[in-house]
C-alpha cells in the first residue's frame, strides 16, 4: 500500500509508493524533535504510523549512531575503547596477572606496536588493531580462570553467567567474556548495554513493535505488553498459553502459530530481521513490564 | 400539442414529429457511442502508457500472437460492417427480404469472428500465456505433444522444465544464462505463425520477456471487452432480425436498424485500432 | 400511454400523483415526475444512511483513542460515508431528483427524450445501491472511497461488490446525462433559443456533458481494478508489475470532473432561486450560462491536482497547478453575478433563499481555500490533512447539499402541491448553517496544525477542536431532521400551493401544482425566464399570476 | 405547424456501389497495414499503422455511420469524445514518461517467482 511521509514542522510531504523511488528534500533549521506522520491512508494501523524526527546539533548524530549501532554488539567496537591510552599503559606496566595474561594473548605484531608506542595519543590504526585482538579474545575460549582474575571485582552479570548450567554458549559466552574483560579494565572498556535497554530500543525503534503492541494497556492491533509476562492467554485455537521465553520467541519468529483470541493473524514474521540476542533483549524488556505491574 | 389523429404508432407521445424522434434517437445513440469510446479510451490510455514506457514488453509479447488470425478477423469484421450498412440501406428502401438476409449475414460474420477468437484464446490458455500471476508459459510446444509446465508452486530455484529436442527454426535464441529465475518462456516458434525469432537486441528482449505478462494483461482485457461488445452487438442484431421478420420496420420507420448499425460499426472501428496495436508491433 | 387528460374547462386537471395507484404504478412508471420522486425517496434514504455513518465517525473522533469502535470499523465507516455520500447521494442528488422533475417542465415538454432509459437509470441506481449495501453486509470496505491501489487489491474487505455497485451507479448517471442532453437539444420549444433557456438547464446541460464524457472512464477504472483483484492481471498493483500512480490518473480523470457533476447543478439552482427571491432579473445571464460550459471544459484539465504528492512528475504538477487556478475564474464569474443580482434587489428571505445564501457563503469559503490547495507550495503541507477534508465539505456539502435543500423547499410545492411551514423551514436552514460552520471550520485549523485525514487515533492536543467539530455535527443533523420533518409534514398537512407561489417566470410555474400527467393542459407561454415584472401577487391563491393579458390567456 | 416533409426523418440512402467500394478499400488498407510491418521504419512504424487505422475509421464513420450526411452535431459529439481520449492519453503519457525512470526495475514480487 501507499504511505505518505509527512513532517509538518518542515512543511514537507511525499508519498511512499511501492515499486518506485520518490524524491523529497528538506532543510532542518532548528535543533529539536519533530513529529513525523503517515498521511496516505494505509490500512488499520494508519493512525499509529508516527515517529519523531530528531534534529541533532553538529556531531550529535554521530554520537547517537555509535550508541545505536553498538547497542547489541557482544564484541567491542572502536568506540568501546573509552580510554585506549589507559589500557595500553596498563598492559605495558604489567603487574596484575590479568594484564600479563592479556598482553600474552595479543598478536605478536600488536605487542610490538604497543611496546613501540611512545605514550600520549593512540593512533586510529593502533586502536583498530587492539580492538580486533580484543575481539579475537572475546570470541575465543572462555577466559575465566580464578588465578587469572584474582584481584578483579567480578560483576554480578558475569557471576550469574559463570554459575549458569549448562555453561553459556554462543553470544552468551562472548557476552560473559566481555563482562569479565570490562571488569578487569573498568576504566578503559565500556560495558555492553543492558539487555533491557536494548529490548526497549528494539520495541520502540528497530522492531517497531510499538505500532501494534502498547505498553500501557491500551487497545491496539496486537495484545498489550503491559503485564504480559507470565500471563495466561486464551488462544483462537488450542489450549491457553502462558507467556514465557519460548512462546515469545515463537511469536516473533512464527507469529501466526498461536494467536491470542480476539486478535487477527496479521503480524509479520521477524525471522531474519532480529538476531537471537535481540530477541533475548525483547524478552528481557518484557520481563520488566511484568515487574512494573 | 395534443395527440394528433395521424400520430403514427411508432411515434412516442412526447414527440411532435417522427423527425424529432428520429433525430433524438440518433443523438442519443451517438452520445452512447461517446461513452463507449471513453470506456475503451481508458484501455487505450493504459496501453499507450505501458507501450510508451516499456516498448520492449510489447515487442516481446506480440510475437505470441498470430498475425494471420488477427488479420482474418479484421477482414471478417469489416465485411460484417459492410453487410450491416447494406442492412440499413435495405431497411431504408423497405426491402424486407434483403434486410433479413443482411442482418443474418452480419450475425454469421460475428459468429465467425468469435470462432477465430476462441481458437486464439484456447491457444494462449493452453500455452499458459495468461496475464499477471497466472502467467505460466509452457516451456515449448512440440508437434508431438506438450512438455509439462513447471508447477506453479515450484521453488524459485527449481530447474526449468526440460527443453525438448530443438523444435524451433534455426536461429532461435538460446535461453540467456541465469534465466532460471526469470519466467521460463520461449516464443512458440513452432506455433501457427512460424514467426521469425526475436531480434538480437538481447538486453531489451530479456527485459521484455520478464514483463511479458503485462502484455497479455492488456491483450486479454482489451480483446475480451471488445469480444463482450461483439456479443452485445449480436444480441442487438438478433433482436432487429426478429422485429424485422414481424414487419416492424418500414421506409418511414427504420430508426432501430440504423442505431444497431451505428453500434456495430463502432465495434468495428475499435477493432480497426486494436489489430495494429496488438498484433502488428514492429 | 393513451390516458388523455380530460380537459374539462375550468376544472383542476388530475395531477400526476393521482394517475395510477399502487407500488407498480410507481416503480414501473415512465413519467419523469414520478421518476424524480422515486429518486427523491431513494437519494434521501442514502443521505440519511451516509449521515448516520458521518455521525458515527465524528463520535469516534470525540476522544484521541478508542471511543465507540475499533480502528477497522472506523476505517469502514469513513469509507462507507464517503462512498454512500458521493455515489449514492451527491452525484444523483440534484440532476436526478430536481433535474428529472423540473427539466422537461422548464422546457414545456411532456417528458424527457427517452422515458424508458430514465426508468432504467433509476433501476440501475437501485441495483447499484444494493451492491454497495451488500458490501456492508459481507465485510464492508476499508479502502476509502477512492479505492486507491495497491491497498484496494490487497485488503481482505469486500472491495468487489462496492466497486461493482459504483460501476452500475455510473451507468445510471450516464443515462441521466445522456437523456438530458438529448432532451435539451431536441425537445426545446420553438420559441426558446439557447439563450432563453433557464440557467438551471444550462447547468444541467454542462453537468450532463461531464457525466457522459467522464463517467465511462470511472467505469473502466473500476473494471480494471476488479480484473486486477480477481484475476491478478498486472495493471495498477506494483506487486504484479503495475503502476499505482496510473490508477490515480485514471481515478481522478473521472473523479475531478465528478465534483463538477456535483456542484454545477447546484449553481444552476442558485441562479434560479436568487433571481426569484431578489425579485430582479438575473444579472449577466450569458456569463453565468457560459461559465457553466467553461467549468465543464476546464474540469477535464485539472485532475492532476489530486496527485501533487503522489510522485507525479514536477512537470505535470506545474501544468495541473496552473490549470487549476483557471477554474476559479468561471466560478468567481458566477458568484459575482449572483451578488450583482441581489444588489439593489428586493430580497425576500424565504426558506429557499436562506439555504441559497448559505450556499454562497460556504461555497465562497470552500472555493477560496481551494486556491490554497491548487498552489504547489501550500498544498504540500495541507494535502491529505483535515484542511482538505474541510475544504471538500465546504464545497461539496456547503455547495450541492445546501442547494439541494434550497431546491427542495423551492420546488416542493410543485412536487406535491403543498406548502411547507415557513417558520420551521427557516429554522432548519439557520441551524444547519451554524452547525455546518461549527463542524467544519475547526477542521481547517486542525489540518494546518498537522492533523492528517483518516486517522483513528490522534495526538491529544487536537482533542478540543475535534470535540467542537463533533458537537457541531450533532447540531447540524438536528437541522436536517427539522428540515425533513418540515418537508414531510408539508406533504400531508401543508396548505394547498398555488401554481406559482414564489413568483418565478420559468415555465414549470405555468402549470398547476402538482402538474398533470402530461405536464401542461395548454401550451405554456415561452418568454424570458427571468422577466419577473409581468407577475403580480394574487391574494386569493397566495401565489403569483401574469399581470397583463397575454396572447393566449 | 410544420409541413409534412420537414416532419419526416431526413433520409439519405447510400448508393450501393459506394458502400461496396468503401468496404473494398478497408480490406485493401488492412492488407497495407500488415504489409508495412515488414518494412523497418523505426519509430514511424507505429505512426503509419495508427494513421492507416485513423483513415479506415474515418471511412467507416463517414460512410457506414452516415456522418457525411448526418447532422453536424453528431460529428461534433463524436469528435469531442475523441478529443477527450486524446487529452487523457497525452497527459497520462506526459506524466508517466517523466517519472518512469523512478520505477524500480523488475519490482513485481507476485509474478517473479
Amino acid at each position: 500500500m501507499i504511505h505518505s511521509l509527512w513532517i509538518p514542522a518542515f512543511r514537507m510531504k511525499m508519498d511512499v509508493v511501492p515499486g518506485r523511488y520518490n524524491k523529497a528534500w528538506f532543510k532542518a533549521t532548528k535543533i529539536g524533535e519533530f513529529p513525523l506522520l503517515c498521511t496516505e491512508y494505509c490500512g488499520t494501523g494508519h493512525s499509529d504510523m508516527l515517529t519523531t524526527v530528531v534534529v541533532h546539533p553538529p556531531g550529535g548524530y554521530e554520537d547517537w549512531l555509535k550508541k545505536a549501532s553498538n547497542m547489541l554488539s557482544p564484541v567491542f567496537r572502536p568506540a568501546d575503547l573509552t580510554d585506549a591510552a589507559g589500557l595500553l599503559r596498563a598492559l605495558k606496566t604489567g603487574g596484575a596477572p590479568v594484564r600479563v595474561w592479556l598482553l600474552e594473548r595479543l598478536a605478536p605484531e600488536t605487542r610490538e606496536k604497543i611496546s613501540a608506542w611512545p605514550g600520549g595519543a593512540v593512533s586510529e590504526e593502533l586502536r583498530k588493531v587492539v580492538v580486533d585482538d580484543l575481539n579475537a579474545v572475546l570470541t575465543g575460549d572462555p577466559i575465566y580462570d580464578e588465578a587469572r582474575f584474582a584481584g578483579v571485582a567480578v560483576s554480578e552479570e558475569a557471576r550469574q553467567l559463570l554459575a549458569a548450567d549448562p555453561p553459556p554458549a554462543g553470544d552468551d559466552r562472548i557476552g560473559l567474556n566481555r563482562f569479565l574483560l570490562v571488569d578487569a579494565f573498568p576504566d578503559a572498556l565500556s560495558r555492553a548495554p543492558d539487555l533491557t535497554e536494548a529490548g526497549r530500543y528494539i520495541y520502540e525503534r528497530k522492531g517497531g513493535c510499538r505500532s501494534c503492541h502498547s505498553v500501557d494497556g491500551g487497545a491496539n492491533v496486537g495484545p498489550t505488553f503491559k503485564g504480559i509476562w507470565g500471563k495466561t492467554h486464551a488462544m483462537r485455537q488450542g489450549p491457553p498459553v502462558t507467556v514465557e521465553e519460548n512462546y515469545i520467541r515463537e511469536s516473533i519468529l512464527d507469529p501466526n502459530a498461536k494467536i491470542v483470541s480476539g486478535f487477527d493473524p496479521v503480524m509479520p514474521t521477524y525471522r531474519g530481521r532480529l538476531t537471537d540476542r535481540e530477541i533475548d533483549a525483547v524478552i528481557a524488556f518484557l520481563k520488566t513490564l511484568a515487574e512494573e505491574k | 400539442m395534443s395527440h394528433a389523429p395521424d400520430h403514427p404508432a411508432h411515434l412516442a407521445h412526447h414527440y411532435e414529429t417522427p423527425r424529432q424522434q428520429f433525430e433524438a434517437g440518433k443523438l442519443g445513440m451517438w452520445l452512447f457511442l461517446v461513452t463507449e469510446v471513453l470506456l475503451f479510451g481508458g484501455l487505450f490510455c493504459w496501453y499507450a502508457v505501458y507501450r510508451a514506457n516499456q516498448p520492449e514488453v510489447f515487442l516481446a509479447g506480440h510475437r505470441y500472437l498470430d498475425k494471420s488470425l488477427g488479420g482474418l478477423n479484421t477482414i471478417v469484421l469489416i465485411v460484417s460492417s459492410v453487410t450491416m450498412a447494406l442492412a440499413v440501406r435495405a431497411a431504408q428502401l423497405g426491402n424486407r427480404r434483403a434486410l433479413l438476409g443482411f442482418l443474418a449475414a452480419t450475425f454469421l460474420f460475428a459468429c465467425c469472428f468469435l470462432g477465430v477468437k476462441y481458437v486464439e484464446y484456447s491457444h494462449k490458455i493452453r500455452d499458459g500465456l495468461l496475464p499477471g500471476r497466472h502467467f505460466q508459459p509452457a516451456a515449448e510446444k512440440t508437434g508431438a505433444g506438450r512438455v509439462p509446465v513447471a508447477p506453479a508452486d515450484a521453488p524459485p530455484d527449481a530447474p526449468p522444465a526440460p527443453a525438448p529436442a530443438d523444435p524451433a527454426p534455426a536461429g532461435a535464441p538460446a535461453p540467456p544464462p541465469g534465466a532460471a529465475d526469470a519466467p521460463r518462456l520461449v516464443p512458440s516458434a513452432a506455433g501457427p505463425e512460424g514467426l521469425a525469432p526475436p531480434p538480437t537486441r538481447e538486453v531489451a528482449a530479456e527485459a521484455g520477456r520478464k514483463s511479458v505478462h503485462l502484455f497479455f494483461g492488456i491483450y486479454f482485457v482489451m480483446t475480451g471487452l471488445h469480444g463482450l461488445h461483439v456479443i452485445a452487438g449480436m444480441i442487438v442484431i438478433a433482436w432487429l432480425f426478429f422485429r424485422a421478420r414481424r414487419g416492424a420496420f418500414s421506409p418511414s420507420y427504420w430508426l432501430p436498424v440504423d442505431l444497431g448499425g451505428l453500434y456495430w460499426h463502432l465495434v468495428d472501428v475499435i477493432w480497426i485500432f486494436l489489430f495494429p496495436l496488438l498484433y502488428l508491433i514492429h | 400511454m393513451s390516458t388523455v387528460e380530460a380537459a374539462v374547462p375550468g376544472a383542476e386537471p388530475r395531477s400526476y400523483l393521482q394517475e395510477g395507484r399502487g407500488i407498480r404504478s410507481w416503480i414501473f412508471t415512465l413519467d419523469h415526475k414520478r421518476i424524480g420522486v422515486l429518486y427523491l425517496v431513494s437519494v434521501m434514504a442514502s443521505f440519511l444512511l451516509g449521515g448516520l455513518f458521518a455521525l458515527l465517525v465524528r463520535t469516534e473522533l470525540l476522544t484521541p483513542q478508542r471511543t465507540i469502535m475499533d480502528a477497522q470499523t472506523y476505517n469502514q465507516m469513513f469509507t462507507l460515508h464517503g462512498a454512500v455520500m458521493i455515489f449514492l447521494f451527491i452525484i444523483p442528488g440534484i440532476p436526478a431528483v430536481i433535474g428529472n422533475f423540473v427539466l422537461p417542465l422548464m422546457l414545456g415538454a411532456k417528458d424527457v427524450a427517452f422515458p424508458r432509459l430514465n426508468l432504467a437509470s433509476w433501476w440501475l441506481y437501485v441495483v447499484g445501491s444494493l451492491f454497495a449495501l451488500a458490501s456492508i453486509l459481507i465485510g464492508a470496505v476499508d479502502t476509502g472511497w477512492t479505492f486507491y491501489t495497491p491497498y484496494s487489491t490487497e485488503t481482505s474487505t469486500a472491495v468487489v461488490p462496492m466497486t461493482m455497485g459504483a460501476f452500475i451507479l455510473g451507468f445510471s448517471s450516464v443515462f441521466t446525462g445522456l437523456n438530458f442532453i438529448v432532451t435539451i437539444h431536441k425537445l426545446r420549444p420553438a420559441g426558446m433559443g439557447w439563450f432563453r433557456m433557464p440557467l438551471l438547464l444550462w447547468a444541467l446541460y454542462a453537468t450532463a456533458i461531464i457525466q457522459v464524457l467522464a463517467t465511462p472512464v470511472l467505469g473502466i477504472t473500476l473494471i480494471l481494478l476488479i480484473v486486477e483483484r480477481v484475476v491478478g492481471v498486472g495493471i495498477f498493483d506494483p506487486a504484479l508489475g503495475g503502476d499505482p500512480v496510473l490508477y490515480q490518473h485514471f481515478f481522478w480523470f473521472y473523479s475531478h470532473p465528478a465534483v463538477y457533476i456535483m456542484i454545477l447543478p447546484a449553481m444552476g439552482v442558485v441562479s434560479e432561486v436568487i433571481s426569484v427571491f431578489s425579485r430582479k432579473h438575473i444579472f449577466g445571464y450569458s456569463f453565468i450560462a457560459g461559465s457553466s460550459i467553461a467549468i465543464a471544459f476546464l474540469s477535464f484539465l485539472v485532475w492532476g491536482h489530486h496527485m501533487f504528492t503522489s510522485g507525479q512528475s514536477p512537470l505535470a504538477n506545474t501544468i495541473f497547478s496552473a490549470l487549476t487556478f483557471s477554474v476559479a475564474i468561471p466560478s468567481a464569474v458566477k458568484v459575482f453575478n449572483w451578488l450583482a443580482t441581489m444588489f439593489r434587489g428586493n430580497i425576500v428571505l424565504k426558506t429557499p433563499m436562506l439555504w441559497i445564501l448559505g450556499f454562497i457563503f460556504l461555497f465562497g469559503i470552500g472555493g477560496l481555500t481551494g486556491l490554497f490547495l491548487g498552489a504547489l507550495a501550500t498544498v504540500i503541507h495541507v494535502h491529505d490533512t483535515y484542511f482538505v477534508v474541510s475544504h471538500f465539505h465546504y464545497t461539496m456539502f456547503g455547495g450541492p447539499v445546501m442547494a439541494l435543500m434550497g431546491a427542495l423547499f423551492f420546488w416542493w410545492p410543485k412536487f406535491f402541491g403543498r406548502m411547507y411551514v415557513e417558520f420551521w423551514g427557516k429554522v432548519s436552514a439557520v441551524v444547519v448553517f451554524i452547525g455546518f460552520n461549527v463542524t467544519f471550520f475547526p477542521q481547517f485549523i486542525l489540518g494546518l496544525r498537522g492533523m492528517p485525514r483518516r486517522y483513528y487515533n490522534y495526538p491529544p492536543e487536537f482533542e478540543s477542536l475535534h470535540v467542537l467539530s463533533t458537537l457541531g455535527g450533532y447540531f447540524l443533523s438536528i437541522g436536517f431532521l427539522i428540515a425533513f420533518f418540515t418537508l414531510v409534514h408539508a406533504i400531508f398537512r401543508g396548505k394547498k400551493a398555488a401554481a406559482n407561489p414564489f413568483g418565478a417566470a420559468t415555465m414549470e410555474w405555468q402549470t398547476s401544482s402538482p402538474p398533470p400527467l402530461h405536464n401542461f393542459v395548454e401550451a405554456p407561454h415561452v418568454g424570458d425566464p427571468y422577466d419577473l415584472a409581468g407577475l403580480v401577487y394574487d391574494e386569493a391563491s397566495d401565489g403569483f399570476r401574469p399581470a397583463a393579458k397575454e396572447g393566449s390567456s | 405547424m410544420e409541413n409534412h416533409a420537414a416532419a419526416e426523418p431526413h433520409v439519405h440512402v447510400v448508393p450501393l456501389r459506394l458502400l461496396l467500394g468503401v468496404g473494398a478499400l478497408l480490406i485493401v488498407l488492412t492488407g497495407v497495414t500488415v504489409g508495412v510491418t515488414y518494412v523497418d521504419l523505426g519509430r514511424l512504424n507505429v505512426v503509419v499503422a495508427l494513421a492507416i487505422a485513423v483513415v479506415k475509421a474515418t471511412f467507416v464513420a463517414l460512410y457506414f455511420m452516415h456522418l457525411r450526411w448526418d447532422r453536424p452535431l453528431n460529428a461534433v459529439v463524436f469528435l469531442t469524445a475523441l478529443g477527450c481520449v486524446v487529452l487523457f492519453v497525452l497527459l497520462a503519457i506526459l506524466d508517466t514518461g517523466q517519472y518512469h525512470t523512478d520505477r524500480i526495475p523488475d519490482h513485481a514480487p507476485a509474478v517473479h517467482r
